[in-house]
């Protein structure tokens, strides 16, 4: 755990914090302007982050303190992925515990946490989003791991910055494999996020919603603390992709101050380019049928498993 | 062997005699002809034992003989006529299979004995198998009456004969031990066999009418649908 | 060592003879799951102290058929179940000494002898033995299923017991040749003796083959599973729990100890893939119906099919593994199977009792008629929590770590080098990640309808907290899995000998007290990290918000989407506007549920003009136990059937068949010439 | 012709008590006398058993018949026991009582005498005894029934004793020529010279003797008088019949087997014996299914298990063993049931329905001894089948398929009236209809001479399962040797 890599894992938790709303505000923006409209400035999540925190929570009466505790929970779980994702540097101090597969744990702590805060109440709102939210996540997790079996052929190891690092130096090359990882990892994250098209993050209609559906009885801190969850995830997921297929520019923990600089740069890149090709992807495509999703999750589950197999034929099955 | 020719051929004479009554008592339709068949087997077969008890010079054989003779030539016959009459069962001895095919497959028996009896290991008695192979016949065409015949004394009728087969056996080889007690034993078998089905039957009679009794008071088999595992 | 598991056998019997005495004195009842409890723990002791510092040599006991002679050893494996079946039996039993302070003799004797069944099984050194103590597992826990018919007399428990008693038989009949074949000619039954000779080629795929239908079936391995869901729930909640806990670890032992310590050396790659397929089918259906069950213990048993098919994976996978000559991989995998075993027995013995509380506590095991139960008995809600997360497999908790450790066994398990098995293997992965995925959302829908939301009914408000030494047993499976979930590490040192005798690899490279690794390239899980990490973020953000955001919650009716406030004649809100069991289940339903378990939904509308509501109806069935008992029951029906004809015949038919016979024989005679 | 020797003496004492009994008026009396009888005959043969093994005249005591002989006469005391608590519900009139007394100790006699004869003429006359008195046993009980299968046992065993008689002189000629033309019967003789006999002749023998004493033996294809003759006796009657009789008979096919397996030219008696046996069992698995009568149903089990021991004896070798160990042990749990059935006072398996609820120790009893009977551990039928499959499997691989289903279908069809008797609604008159009739015992006495049987036979079935005497083992072991 060298100085360095205290350093960076600091400034990249405190970037992420910072940055996760910014990037939902700034996918907002991009979908506005693309749409013809002027919409509201990127700043606008942190607006309504801070006026929620300082309003009173209104809890139902028959809320336990499941509703309490689970958003610091999820909120802790989704950080804690934050944090062992890298960003503009490699090596920072948790890398060791970069698992994808304890990622992809914590990811399902965290919506495990949100399903319960939506049931506790009891409505059948709540019910029905978590119901859904579980059910999606069924199909995600099998086409994540099976994703992550692609890399740990290709690099040896589960570990994203060791994934990367080989990744980095160009070791696996270009390959159809990848390719077909990358859809899947895709798909997966639409679903996770609750973009389009598997859920619409601004839908006002109940019936159609997933995640909104789960937080219709919260308020105050705790939907502020809701909402940081659900730009802190995606933060997360861009920044997955981002470590994963695009690796290059990404700053070793130690290469001091400018390489530092260099990879916030290259990071900073990455992440507006993911941003504005999600804005774009969401602006072009229409919300599936609730009872679609899981064909599209089929459909991605499937891909990586095509993946992995293309990967046995390519490897010359030793 | 120390005997002349003459005593072998007598010998395989009337055992033959019993064979030949065998199919006699196949050929019988009606129950006087079956009783009259059963007696003259009887005879022969005392004939039989006795010539053996002659040429062996065993006299218990003598006493085998008489009871053979006294047994099932004279009482047995009687009493199951007398039954007949006291049962009034019917007196026509109806066959299963029909006289023809019966006939057929005592012929083949008799041919399955000799088939299986006769192939000789080269140094044992050629003319001991013989007589084995008739009595084995006889056997067996005891046990074909007993099957094909539907009338009760069909059923009399060929455990006799199968008896008399059984003595012809234990009649013909020399020497054979307890020969006596054996006869008799079997003889006290096939006695209490016949007395005790027809007294069974009196019994069944005076309870009352109706066979197949064991098959209707638990009548067996599930009701359909109720299978489980 | 060896001394003491056979002092702790007499033990148990002796128990079961004072549970014959409980019809006289009531008081013995208390007695005798005392003692149970205080055998357990001394079977805990016992595997714990032969992990660490090994076992002894076999005893040969005094009892017993003369060429069979009873023998005990206590090894490595022996002692890792164990100490698994210690700790279950502890829980039980001081679950049992809370709520049968009186109980029928027949339930006394059946339940020692239960857990002595299982712990011959587990104790034994030769085969005999071991069927021995299997078939008196078996028979014991028939024993507390009739005792618990008898007390409700439905026909449920009935079909049930019968089920249960069919389904040992058939185990003890596939097992029974499946060790004689082991025997070979010699007929030495010991372990030493069956390790020296193993078995090959066609006799090695047939053994194969009995030991999956015989101790697979008491595991509860698809495609003989059917009689688990129905069989666990019926028993009280203490025995549930060593049935879905304790005895489904004993089946999967006899496989480890047959199939991999016994015939696993010398084999092809091809021996684990059976038992991999298997686990992987039973991971899956087990998970997609606990996802669908409405009775809370049926979905424990069904979750519990779930666990048990992934633990039978981690063996089949190291199977794999070893015979391509991956020790270490092997080792992984092996080392999988038994922390996950060892984690799915305290979650779902908690998991269990829990259950056990709320049917105490609430009156129902329905999910229906429960709800809001976390209110009443805050407790057992936050104990269960712990469970149900573990069985969910979030991390940092113990179910996390072994399906952790199994998925890195099965991402490099492509390094076997053959397609098939690459193929097999990616499969496998997706199959176990979905059925994790599935298992949480069981769990979700087990926790969330029980304790969270409104009551379902009124008989669910009058629920009260546990008991204090239910409550006690609750915490301390809580802490142990805590505990366990936080160092897997150790726990892997010290399961070393069992992981060395499936997987014949010393054990994993890296386990230290705080990190697990696959290998040394491969990647870390470090659980007490995770735990800081969760416990910095969710701490610090609420000392933060404590200070930007200090106001007070206010309390109000809930929203519910504008629905009306609820009528005076429904106190807790109308029960429909909440998810029913069954509705939640619904997205996975349509999602999985039309192939694999026969769901079905069908609307019927009214006529037009009819003023009759529009209904719904739903539902499944798992089609897998009548698919297979239907045949073979209609088969041995028409065999009966068949039979019967000769019950028919008069007396000249059967004189006619043994002339036959005879007739059969002198032609036998008269072609065969056997010179 | 019987040397007053203790051999002798075995066999002489029931006859002899057979006669007297049958001239004694007071059933009350015959009762006890009965039962006295019964326990001399046990103590001598305990006494038999301290004997050195060897011939004496024409009987012999070697390890094969004597375990057999003991169990025989300790059957032979527990069913006395119970039928003198059992009596007033048989229905006998003082006449058919008397006779009745008198035929089960003739056939004890003869049991006996069948065991120790030395000479297969002698076992011959033995086991017509046996069969005729027991025939009589039957035909004495009550009911039309009754008679009807009486009819049918003695046609069959009839003609079975018949065929049996046929291949005992077959066999005699067999070994003629090389006795320098003197025939003989005795079994050490006959030993001594069947490897040179002509192997074609003694096949004919064993090929009668197998279809006339499987007669008796209850093996199918020629069971068919057993049922019925089981179901329709007494209950007395009911138990030696599955308890004796077939061992005996069983035990004459092995002596058999032990002269013509000598000679390597005949057809392999093993391998006949093996494919009735399995014939018996797959038949048995299929026809317990539809049973209705419970002593029917004990009836066919008992053919399975006859069958399961022929295959053993069949297999040769430590199957062997294991078949002597089978007999023992399904003798003793099979007539724990008849008891208990006959004590439960109902025939019809419907009728045992809830038995475990409405009386429990009986219904409790019942249970454990079917779950003994299905072959469930600790019960000693467990570590013979064991044995026996294990043997088989490695010996005829293709047997295990057979052997595991046949078994497994008749443990099932044992077990779905196990559960019956323990979950079932109790039948109305359960256990309330046994028939008046005069009391033979003080009543204090009955529940003790009625329940002590089947308890003792449990316990004596367990021991034989964990912890078989090294003694026994020995004489088992010895047994099986012989057998082949």
């Amino acid at each position: 755990m060298t100085p360095g890599g205290i350093v960076t894992q600091l400034v990249h938790l405190a970037l992420m914090l910072a940055l996760a709303p910014l990037l939902v505000g700034l996918v907002r923006w991009l979908k506005a302007r693309l749409m013809g409209r002027r919409g509201a400035t990127p700043l606008q999540p942190w607006r309504d982050l801070l006026k929620l925190l300082r309003k009173q929570p209104l809890l139902a009466e028959s809320a336990s303190a499941v509703s309490i505790a689970a958003p610091y929970l999820a909120l802790g779980a989704t950080a804690a992925a934050v944090a062992l994702v890298p960003g503009f540097a490699r090596g920072m101090a948790l890398a060791p515990m970069a698992d994808l597969i304890l990622v992809a744990g914590l990811l399902a702590l965290s919506r495990f946490a949100l399903a319960l805060a939506a049931m506790d109440v009891g409505t059948a709102f709540g019910d029905l989003g978590a119901a859904r939210q579980m059910s999606f996540a069924a199909l995600a997790e099998p086409a994540f791991i099976l994703s992550v079996l692609c890399f740990a052929i290709l690099a040896g190891s589960t570990n994203i910055d060791a994934i990367g690092a080989v990744f980095a130096e160009g070791g696996p090359g270009l390959r159809v494999s990848l390719l077909l990882a990358l859809l899947a990892l895709l798909a997966v994250a639409l679903a996770e996020n609750g973009r389009l098209p598997v859920d619409s993050p601004s839908t006002q209609l109940e019936l159609t919603m997933v995640h909104e559906a789960m937080l219709l009885e919260t308020s105050g801190r705790y939907l502020a603390l809701w909402e940081m969850q659900a730009a802190l995830r995606l933060m997360l997921w861009l920044s997955l992709l981002a470590a994963l297929f695009l690796p290059f520019g990404t700053a070793p923990a130690f290469s001091g101050v400018f390489g530092w600089a260099a990879g916030l740069l290259a990071w900073a890149v990455k992440l507006a380019g993911l941003a504005v090709a999600l804005a774009v992807f969401e602006s072009a495509t229409a919300r599936m049928r609730l009872f679609r999703v899981p064909e599209f999750l089929g459909a991605a589950l499937l891909l990586a498993l095509l993946g992995a197999v293309f990967l046995f034929l390519s490897t010359g099955s030793a | 062997m120390g005997f002349g020719q003459l005593s072998f051929d007598m010998a395989h004479l009337l055992a033959g005699g019993v064979l030949l009554l065998c199919f006699v008592l196949l050929y019988q339709r009606r129950v006087a002809a079956v009783i009259h068949a059963l007696a003259l087997q009887g005879v022969a077969l005392a004939l039989a034992v006795a010539w053996q008890g002659w040429v062996l010079g065993m006299p218990g054989l003598y006493i085998a003989a008489l009871a053979a003779l006294g047994a099932k030539a004279v009482a047995i016959p009687i009493g199951l006529r007398l039954l007949v009459r006291r049962l009034e069962l019917r007196r026509a001895v109806d066959s299963a299979i029909g006289i023809g095919p019966g006939m057929v497959a005592g012929v083949a028996l008799v041919a399955l004995a000799v088939l299986v009896v006769l192939p000789a290991t080269p140094g044992s008695g050629v003319l001991a198998r013989e007589g084995l192979a008739i009595a084995l016949s006889v056997v067996l065409l005891g046990m074909l009456m007993m099957i094909i015949r539907r009338h009760p004394i069909g059923h009399v009728a060929g455990l006799l004969s199968l008896e008399n087969g059984l003595v012809l056996a234990a009649a013909g080889p020399r020497g054979l031990p307890l020969v006596v007690e054996l006869a008799t034993a079997a003889l006290v078998l096939v006695l209490t066999a016949v007395a005790g089905f027809f007294a069974l039957r009196l019994r069944d009679d005076v309870a009352g009418p109706g066979p197949g009794l064991l098959h209707q008071p638990y009548a067996e088999g599930d009701p359909p649908g109720k299978a489980g595992r | 060592m060896t001394a003491a598991l056979a002092i702790l056998l007499c033990a148990l019997l002796l128990l079961a003879l004072a549970g014959g005495g409980a019809a006289r004195w009531s008081a013995l009842a208390r007695g005798v799951h005392g003692g149970c409890l205080a055998v357990s723990v001394g079977l805990m002791a016992l595997g714990g102290a032969v992990l660490a510092g090994g076992g002894g040599a076999p005893l040969l006991l005094p009892v017993g058929p003369p060429w069979a002679p009873l023998s005990l050893a206590v090894d490595g494996l022996s002692a890792w179940f164990l100490l698994l079946l210690g700790a279950v039996g502890a829980a039980a039993g001081l679950f049992a000494w809370t709520h049968e302070a009186t109980a029928p003799p027949r339930r006394l004797i059946a339940y020692p002898l239960f857990l002595f069944g299982m712990a011959l099984t587990l104790g034994a050194a030769d085969g005999f033995t071991l069927i021995l103590g299997f078939e008196a597992m078996s028979l014991a826990s028939w024993g507390l299923l009739v005792a618990r018919a008898l007390e409700s007399r439905g026909e449920d428990e009935r079909l049930a017991a019968r089920l249960y008693l069919g389904f040992a038989i058939f185990g003890a009949a596939c097992l029974i040749p499946a060790i004689a074949l082991m025997g070979g000619l010699a007929g030495d039954l010991s372990f030493a003796g069956l390790r020296a000779a193993p078995v090959q080629g066609g006799v090695a795929a047939l053994v194969m083959a009995l030991v999956l239908l015989g101790a697979g079936s008491r595991a509860g391995l698809v495609p003989l599973h059917g009689w688990l869901p129905i069989a666990h729930p019926v028993a009280p909640a203490g025995v549930s729990a060593l049935m879905s806990c304790a005895m489904t670890k004993v089946a999967l032992y006899v496989v480890a100890r047959l199939l991999l310590d016994l015939g696993g050396p010398a084999q092809p790659p091809g021996w684990g893939a059976p038992l991999l397929v298997l686990g992987a089918a039973s991971a899956l259906l087990g998970a997609l119906r606990a996802t669908q069950e409405v009775d809370s213990k049926v979905l424990l048993a069904c979750s519990t099919i779930e666990h048990v098919g992934l633990v039978a994976m981690g063996l089949g996978l190291s199977a794999i593994l070893r015979a391509a000559d991956l020790g270490p991989l092997a080792s992984v995998a092996a080392g999988a199977a038994l922390l996950h075993a060892l984690g799915h027995a305290l979650f779902k013995t908690l998991l269990f009792l829990a259950a056990g509380e709320v049917e105490h506590g609430a009156g129902s095991r329905r999910l229906d008629a429960l709800g809001g139960l976390i209110h009443a008995m805050p407790l057992v809600a936050l104990c269960t929590l712990f469970g149900a997360a573990a069985a969910a497999a979030l991390p940092p908790l113990v179910g996390f770590a072994g399906e952790w450790l199994l998925l890195q066994a099965l991402l490099s398990a492509w390094r076997v080098g053959a397609l098939w098995v690459q193929v097999l293997v990616a499969v496998a992965t997706a199959v176990a990640a979905l059925s994790t995925a599935l298992g949480a959302a069981a769990m979700l829908r087990f926790w969330g309808l029980i304790f969270l939301g409104r009551a379902r009914t009124p008989r669910t408000l009058g629920a009260q907290e546990a008991a204090p030494p239910a409550r006690a047993a609750l915490v301390a499976l809580v802490v142990l899995s805590v505990g366990a979930g936080m160092l897997p590490g150790s726990l892997l040192a010290l399961a070393a000998p069992a992981v060395a005798q499936i997987s014949g690899h010393a054990g994993l490279v890296v386990a230290g007290p705080l990190v697990v690794s696959a290998s040394t390239v491969a990647s870390d899980y470090w659980p007490l990290g995770v735990l800081g990490l969760l416990a910095l973020f969710a701490g610090g953000l609420a000392a933060v918000l404590r200070r930007w955001s200090p106001h007070p919650a206010a309390r109000g009716p809930v929203w519910d989407g504008g629905f009306i406030a609820p009528p005076a004649h429904l106190p807790f809100g109308d029960p429909a506007t909440q998810a029913s069991a069954a509705g939640f289940a619904q997205p996975l339903r349509r999602l999985l549920g039309g192939r694999l378990l026969m769901a079905r939904e069908v609307v019927h509308l009214a006529a037009p003009g009819d003023p009759a509501p529009a209904r719904l109806e739903a539902g499944f069935h798992d089609p897998v136990l009548p698919a297979l008992l239907r045949p073979l029951s209609a088969g041995r029906e028409r065999l009966a059937g068949a039979a019967e004809w000769l019950r028919d015949l008069g007396i000249r038919q059967f004189l006619g068949i043994a002339f036959g016979t005879l007739l059969l024989l002198l032609v036998l005679l008269a072609l065969v010439d056997p010179a | 012709m019987l040397v007053p020797t203790l051999p002798g003496l075995l066999v002489a004492l029931p006859v002899i008590g057979g006669v007297a009994l049958g001239a004694i008026p007071s059933l009350r009396l015959a009762a006890w006398l009965n039962i006295a009888l019964a326990a001399a005959g046990f103590a001598l043969a305990l006494a038999l058993a301290a004997l050195p093994f060897g011939v004496n005249g024409l009987l012999h005591i070697d390890a094969l018949n004597l375990p057999l002989l003991l169990l025989g006469a300790l059957v032979g005391l527990t069913t006395a026991c119970f039928s003198a608590a059992h009596l007033p519900a048989e229905g006998f009139t003082p006449l058919t009582g008397r006779a009745s007394h008198a035929a089960f100790q003739i056939f004890l006699g003869a049991h006996h005498l069948a065991l120790l004869a030395e000479n297969l003429g002698l076992a011959w006359v033995a086991i017509e005894t046996a069969t005729l008195a027991s025939v009589s046993m039957v035909a004495l009980h009550r009911g039309r029934a009754a008679i009807e299968a009486a009819r049918k046992f003695l046609i069959m065993a009839g003609l079975g004793i018949a065929l049996a008689l046929f291949g005992t002189i077959v066999l005699a000629l067999a070994t003629q020529p090389l006795l320098g033309g003197e025939a003989s019967l005795s079994l050490g003789v006959l030993r001594g010279v069947a490897a040179q006999a002509d192997g074609r002749l003694l096949s004919l023998a064993f090929a009668f003797l197998l279809v006339g004493y499987g007669t008796q033996a209850g093996l199918a294809p020629l069971h068919s008088w057993l049922p019925d003759a089981q179901a329709e006796g007494p209950v007395a009657m009911s138990a030696v019949l599955s308890g004796l009789l077939l061992n005996a008979a069983l035990h004459a096919i092995l002596r058999a087997k032990t002269v013509v397996g000598l000679n390597p030219a005949s057809l392999s008696p093993g391998a006949l014996l093996l494919g009735l046996g399995l014939v018996s069992l797959l038949l048995a698995s299929m026809s317990l299914w539809r049973r209705r009568d419970a002593r029917r149903f004990l009836a066919w089990s008992s053919i399975g298990h006859v069958g399961l021991a022929a295959i053993g004896f069949g297999l040769g070798g430590a199957a062997s063993v294991a078949a002597m160990l089978h007999l023992l042990g399904h003798s003793l749990v099979k007539t724990a049931i008849v008891f208990a059935v006959g004590r439960a006072g109902r025939r019809d398996l419907a009728g045992l329905a809830g038995l475990a609820t409405a009386r429990p120790i009986l219904g409790w009893s019942l249970v454990t001894a079917m779950l003994a009977l299905a072959g469930l551990p600790p019960f000693s039928l467990f570590a013979s089948e064991f044995l026996l499959l294990q043997q088989g499997v490695t010996r005829l691989p293709w047997l295990s398929l057979p052997l595991a289903l046949g078994l497994l279908l008749t443990a099932l069809a044992v077990l779905r009236q196990v559960h019956a008797i323990a979950l079932g609604l109790a039948a109305p008159s359960a256990g309330t209809n046994l028939p008046p009739g005069p009391a033979v015992l003080p009543p204090h006495l009955v529940p003790w001479m009625a329940t002590v049987p089947v308890h003792l036979h449990l316990l004596l079935a367990l021991l034989l399962g964990l912890a078989l005497p090294s003694a026994l083992y020995a004489v088992l072991a010895e047994a099986g040797r012989i057998a082949g």
